[in-house]
């Protein structure tokens, strides 16, 4: 069977402007991967990002996209959605993007449980500004603001705030492995509600700790041992797992997911009018808004 | 000395149903045909303090809350001892007897005092006393004459058919007050003409609000602040039901960056904030300038500077407007002067935004926001303009150009959704088509010249805006002694002022007054100013913000000024009074 | 004609090691004697892309990076496409041979090509080849008969003891390059005299943060930002050691709020960003305005609107900066001219912003802060005068006012840790004490009083402060034909341009400049004014905003402006031809 | 024994201006009590808090106190306890002002394990600002600003959160019972590292659904029914029990403690030199500093 959007539909004219072997490349593999799979017309999908290295990726799709301000691409993103609720919305970003200046927002999305999609492409440190401590970097790193005793905050545990925010789709990938990650960032896709994947991206520039090497050293497939997405608990327990408890096993793979709950989208009562963007404007019934002021 | 007028104050405690009672009043007021204009002072606290209210009615229009009350009432002690001393001669002082006490000494002669045991007679209705203040209600409206029709009518359109006992007991509790007064002299005897011809009584904040539903909004995205927030609260109770989006978020960063995303998808979108919270949006507004979206933010002026006065009035952000967002981008700033201008320039915002495809400021403050005042039936049937978009369910030829060069710098829009014109919105400087320039290309020198383009083609966007903003207006006699500079909420009571001063001492004064502050009308206010004689700028702020502004776009100077910045709202009086001092 | 000075520019790809070959390349020149100047060009891309970097030397004092090249290294074919044709005779154009092609009839008559295989030299001595640009360096410090002890003292300095194999094959990489120069025709011969006075090189950024560890910073908070990023390098580097708290915090906001916390308990606090982070710090540094807070927040400008052009120069913040905060509160604004005012400037700052406990900005810009630029040995001696304190280790009688009224707006600060002087800083309005106006007391006669008189004693401070700002400046000859008027950075290329047009065309031009932007030195301003014939704006962004600031104070409106907004620093040259345009 | 510090020591002249009946009233007190327990020096007690109903707090005692702006609170009193590091730094607020818009910095905080003591008067709505959701509101309340179908968000799990942040001692209290209040409070202050006591604190005003009654039917001590706050697991099962899993039980206590991790000012190179505020301002080695320059 033919499909109607290749693999390179989805690609752009501009060729990435990574550096070589940057982990960010895998990501956009697996999106793109991602989207042939799922067959989405290009039209209907809008990438929003903030900005970093990380986020210059929707200048590489052939989508709508969104390139923001840093931080805020969580924040823009829900507007977009919420505006527009047919549109395919998801977010990519950096580490510093997102689990660092745009926590919050990040936090609060969750909560609502969006129909959103959250690539994030942690490497654990800020590339674009050359190499400063992320909020992902480990404990003891030396970096271009930690040159004396390195990093002495305990790193972000994305998976575990994911889960205590309300998200409802939770995953790790890691960019050594792109065939798992498309399928982990399809599966949130398609998704009914908020999914995160935190996707482990080496910067090959500024981070010399978190490696390729470090990585493969220490991932695992925490479906395969046997965790079942299905239980909050359990999901939290692996979550703590690393970087809260220990530094020598990574799991990698889907932590919780949960299908029965409404989105954000479900509840909203505007909606019953249709959806915002293909509304007629105007008000057909000024008298009965009117006569409250009488 | 009757007056024709009812200027009504009641005051009490936080928590005590001060603002509520008022704006009953005011509501029965505009029902009986009367023009209203009301104001709030109260506290940032929920309970305690010293809050009044002051309603004016007039078979006349009117342009402030008025001075002197003629009928105060008193609910605590407290507004006894602040304000007995205002009530002229003629008028009434109604207090509750078994709390509060007048000083024969401070109160003005010929004012009569009335003190009722409100809470007992209230008791006599519901055991908990709950409609004392309808009782005083009551006696309002029988010092001033009014119908008590209007009275009934006013407490069904509150607590509507749900509470039908409520509304009766109000009624009754309204008409033991009444006889009370009855008992003790009768009406004040103003002869005051109702029309009995309903007027519609809405704050400056629900203009806006229903500025932006007849221009057809259909994203609303808010943090709570006052004196905003009653936009937030009026958009949540009534938007859903015409399909708006209604978001109260996390803070005032994501309300920013929301409407942003919004506007992207085509949408109508919107935020409303204070000063504090207009602070937090100054990155996002400067994102929406450089991705050309569309968007109105609405500004309601508060105390500052920082958490500073919440509760009170200012003209103190307009430099923050101004300088919001880093480097230059093209804004526009609207400053209703009033209810209708609250509507009318809201609706207007949006279209400004979509053909200009850049953010719309509309500033407004606590006065104007909060103040009930009664208005001509608003007209829906506004235009709704939508500006440049590409070609509607067409295809892109060749590679679609969201930001392509053009004389008026704005640029055919398209929408995510659309076929064919996938683009990426960049925040970043780019090219034609939304590619990035800073990336690998910045300093080459076809994209230093690319650069310049660009930022010309988003800035020249300020000429076809400029001439679509509404310009400086001329109002009064055209060959005036002195012409007053204001702009926003000093409307009212400059007008006010300037109509005093021709009727009491024969003098004439016009006012230039200013519902566009950018971009700024530079050479029709020049030509303006050419022609009149001496100035004087009038500014609820220390540093006269406007004047500097007015300035720095003509380099007029205002002969004189007069600044404000303890919060209350200019009075007629207090202007005429200034007047006075500078044409002496 | 023998220029008898260096412009070396290097050219390449992002990631080629472009700017620490020019970085080490300036440190030479410097150490022999030289006043040195650079810029790059770097685009916000880490790897690929096309960056240069220009690093002027001079016996004489050097204003701007200079123009045409005198030798330029291409480490790659775009870096030969975009500069081969700037280098004018009796220059040299280095190239990897290998990778490279020059285009002879784009190559100016009398510019030598020197091509030799970079990679295939370094690869003897690494076999990676990493020393490829330390062989281009050997061959431009042959060029320019530079003693070959100052590469070997550079080298050792960048890489210390601790790698001497490192230093031992840069050297070794160097004499490579230089022998290659010999085979092809030796050194250029222009004569330039090294004095082998080494002296000192720096950034604005670097003497920023000299400045601030001169005059005790002891709290420092940033977030990563281009161009204010190498502050927070240097200081997270080297504040430590010399008890400062340096932190990278989680974003703008955090790190103005911190920077307030810090100065509340009475550390010397600071902040540095660009625009965009300035923006998310606009509600904050309000905060410190109206608790009267102390802390110096330097403001380094890029391209903008939005995230703009990050790697770009701009002066397009002012409008941010003059309107940072709702309301009105007293800020001062200091704008450098060059490093040392860097230096001093920032220095200055702390002082300021105790004795008038409120925050100073100092704002700089990409050109300025990033470049590299020799100075004199600044002194560390700076004088450190930390305002009014409340009687240390005394205890309050009464109440401790921290608010106390007094004549120039300041009144003596208490540090927590002090015992009886406790009080509660706040952002609402209040009372000397600290205590609240806005919660129950907003609105009461005495207290519309009081929120008076709070609020002209903070604006109060606005005399004194413009009193100890540095005034406006005139530069050059007294009697001028055209005065130029600018601010911040363009200081060099505007002397530069002055000093050529006086030697080449005979032209008579002085400028004024303004160290200080806010409070505006109005009257010292008008006074110069007044004597000055014709004046020429230069300011780096679109609107204006500096003439627009001195319009909106003075009135007065310079007759002609140049604007630069591609992202690009003045050259002497183009302001030069600006002149020249204007007086004809 | 007579005390230094009576508990009236710790009362400022100004009457608290919250509503009759408002929960903050027991948390002012529990505050004091602790304060008194510990017999701190009022001088080296500062309370920061942001803008709220709870945030006028710092009015209502003898101490140092700065009353900041909406949401910062917690970076305000980050940057004194960096600068003082020898005061006692609490912070006070509401659920608004530090779940809400505070919510990034009061995560990244807690990931520093700075040595401060964080109350949140936790009344699930806007009170200031007249009775809006808050990001602790319940699903379906209706307020002023969710008037049709209520809120449509999950509500914030500060302590799920805090624990997945790195906080070091999560408690949480209830208005209803001062004494259990006072006695988290005071083991909060006393310990080294970040500590988080959520006090449920109900807004008589506005929140007619989260009222004493509510939580009086629901609360119990987790302590006493086993939990041990050293086992993180636990803390965390015990977390997510309300308002995430259920509505019927609402566990209060303490939550976790952990004493054995080093707090931020532990490893902050720059005390080496002394408490900053006490430093002499200059510089003693200016050649050493310039030389890096020549
Ligand atoms: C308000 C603001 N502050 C700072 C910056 C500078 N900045 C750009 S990208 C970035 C961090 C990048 O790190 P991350 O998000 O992890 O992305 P990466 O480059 O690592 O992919 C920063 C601090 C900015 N653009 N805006
Ligand atoms: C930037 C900003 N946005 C909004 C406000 C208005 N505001 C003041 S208090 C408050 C929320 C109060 O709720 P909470 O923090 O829960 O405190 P509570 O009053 O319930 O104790 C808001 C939104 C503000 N002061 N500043
Ligand atoms: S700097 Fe790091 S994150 Fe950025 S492109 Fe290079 S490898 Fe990737
Ligand atoms: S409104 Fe609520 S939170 Fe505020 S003081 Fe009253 S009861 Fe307390
Ligand atoms: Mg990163
Ligand atoms: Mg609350």
């Amino acid at each position: 069977m033919k499909l109607a959007f290749e693999l390179e539909t989805y690609k752009s004219e501009i060729k990435p402007t990574w550096c070589p072997g940057c982990g960010d490349y895998a990501v956009l593999n697996a999106l793109q991967h991602a989207l042939t799979e799922l067959q989405l017309e290009p039209w209907n999908v809008l990438i929003v990002s903030g900005i970093g290295c990380s986020s210059n990726l929707p200048h590489f799709l052939s989508t709508y996209g969104f390139h923001a301000i840093h931080g805020r691409a969580v924040a823009v993103a829900e507007g977009a959605e919420l505006a527009n609720p047919d549109l395919h919305v998801i977010v990519t970003g950096g580490d510093g993007d997102g689990y660092g200046i745009g926590l919050g927002h990040f936090i609060h999305a969750m909560r609502r449980n969006l129909d959103l999609t959250y690539i994030v492409m942690n490497n654990e440190i800020y590339g674009l500004t050359t190499g400063q401590a992320s909020p992902t970097s480990e404990m003891g790193m030396k970096t271009k603001s930690t040159p004396i005793v390195g990093v002495i905050e305990n790193p972000i545990d994305p998976i575990a705030l994911a889960l205590s925010a309300g998200a409802t789709y939770v995953a790790r990938a890691f960019s050594g492995d792109v065939k798992q990650m498309s399928e982990l960032v399809a599966r949130g896709i398609e998704h009914h509600g908020f999914s995160l994947i935190d996707a482990l991206s080496p910067c090959v520039t500024y981070n010399k700790i978190n490696t390729y090497d470090f990585f493969r050293k220490r991932v695992y497939d925490l479906n395969k041992e046997g965790h079942d997405p299905g239980d909050l608990k359990a999901a939290f327990l692996k979550a703590l797992e690393w970087p809260v408890m220990q530094r020598d096993r990574i799991p990698l793979g889907l932590f919780y997911r949960n299908d029965k709950l409404p989105t954000y989208e479900d509840l909203e009562p505007a909606y019953k009018k249709g959806n915002p963007v293909t509304q007629r404007l105007g008000v057909e019934d000024a008298d009965e808004i009117l006569n409250e002021f009488l | 000395m009757s007056p024709h007028e009812i200027v009504f104050r009641v005051g009490g405690a936080a928590g005590d149903g001060v603002s509520s009672t008022a704006e009953s009043f005011a509501k029965m007021c505009a029902r009986s045909g009367l023009h209203v204009w009301t104001y709030s002072s109260y506290q940032s606290v929920i309970r305690g303090g010293h809050v009044w209210t002051q309603v004016r009615g007039s078979p006349e229009p009117v342009l402030s809350h008025g001075t002197e009350p003629n009928v105060l009432v008193c609910l605590n002690q407290q507004t006894m001892d602040v304000h007995q001393g205002e009530v002229p001669e003629g008028g009434a002082v109604v207090y509750d007897s078994d709390l509060v006490k007048p000083d024969p000494a401070k109160v003005r002669k010929g004012a009569r005092l009335l003190g009722l045991p409100l809470r007992k007679l209230a008791q006599t209705i519901t055991p908990n006393g709950i409609v004392r203040n309808t009782v005083a209600l009551g006696a309002a409206v029988r010092l001033y004459d009014m119908d008590f029709a209007q009275v009934e009518a006013a407490f069904k359109d509150i607590w509507g058919d749900k509470k039908p006992e409520v509304v009766e007991q109000n009624v009754r509790a309204a008409k033991l007050g009444a006889g009370e007064v009855e008992k003790a002299g009768g009406s004040l005897r103003f002869g005051i003409p109702f029309s009995h011809e309903p007027r519609y009584l809405m704050t400056g904040n629900e203009a806006v609000a229903l500025g932006a539903l007849a221009a057809g909004v259909r994203f609303h995205a808010q943090y709570p602040m006052t004196p905003a927030s009653s936009i937030l609260h009026w958009m949540a109770a009534h938007g859903p039901a015409h399909g708006v989006v209604v978001k109260q978020v996390e803070d005032e960063l994501a309300a920013m960056n929301m409407a942003v995303g919004a506007g992207h998808t085509g949408v109508r979108s919107m935020v409303a904030t204070s000063g504090g919270g207009f602070s937090l949006m100054v990155e996002a507004i400067g994102q929406a300038g450089m991705t050309e979206t569309p968007l109105v933010a609405v500004l309601v002026q508060r105390g500052g500077p920082s958490t500073g006065l919440p509760t009170k009035t200012e003209q103190g952000d307009l430099n923050l407007a101004l300088g919001a967002g880093q480097g230059d981008w093209p804004r526009g700033i609207l400053a209703p002067r009033n209810t209708k201008e609250c509507f009318d320039l809201t609706a207007k915002a949006f279209n400004l935004a979509e053909i200009y495809q850049t953010p719309i400021l509309v500033m407004s403050d606590l006065y104007l926001g909060e103040g009930f005042r009664t208005v001509d039936r608003p007209d829906f049937n506004v235009p709704i303009v939508r500006g440049m978009v590409a070609a509607d369910g067409g295809v892109a030829a060749g590679r679609y150009q969201r930001y392509a060069y053009t004389d008026s710098g704005v640029s055919p829009r398209a929408f995510p959704g659309m076929k064919g014109y996938q683009y990426t919105a960049a925040t970043d400087e780019h090219m034609e088509n939304g590619d990035l320039i800073s990336d690998v290309l910045a300093g080459l020198p076809e994209f230093v010249e690319e650069r310049r383009k660009m930022h010309e083609k988003r800035m020249r966007k300020l000429e076809g805006l400029r001439k679509d903003m509404p310009p400086p207006e001329l109002w009064g006699s055209p060959n005036a002694d002195l012409t007053l500079l204001h702009w926003g909420s000093t409307w009212g009571p400059a007008h006010e002022a300037i109509l005093q001063v021709e009727e009491k001492q024969g003098l004439h004064v016009n006012s230039l007054e200013f519902p566009s502050l950018f971009p700024f009308h530079a050479e029709e206010t020049l030509r303006i100013l050419k022609e009149v004689k001496r100035t004087l700028a009038i500014e609820a702020n220390y540093t006269g913000q406007f004047s500097r502004l007015l300035r720095a776009e003509t380099g007029y100077k205002p002969d004189f000024s007069f600044l404000k910045y303890d919060g209350e709202p200019f009075t007629g009086r207090e202007i005429a009074e200034r007047i006075l001092e500078v044409v002496a």
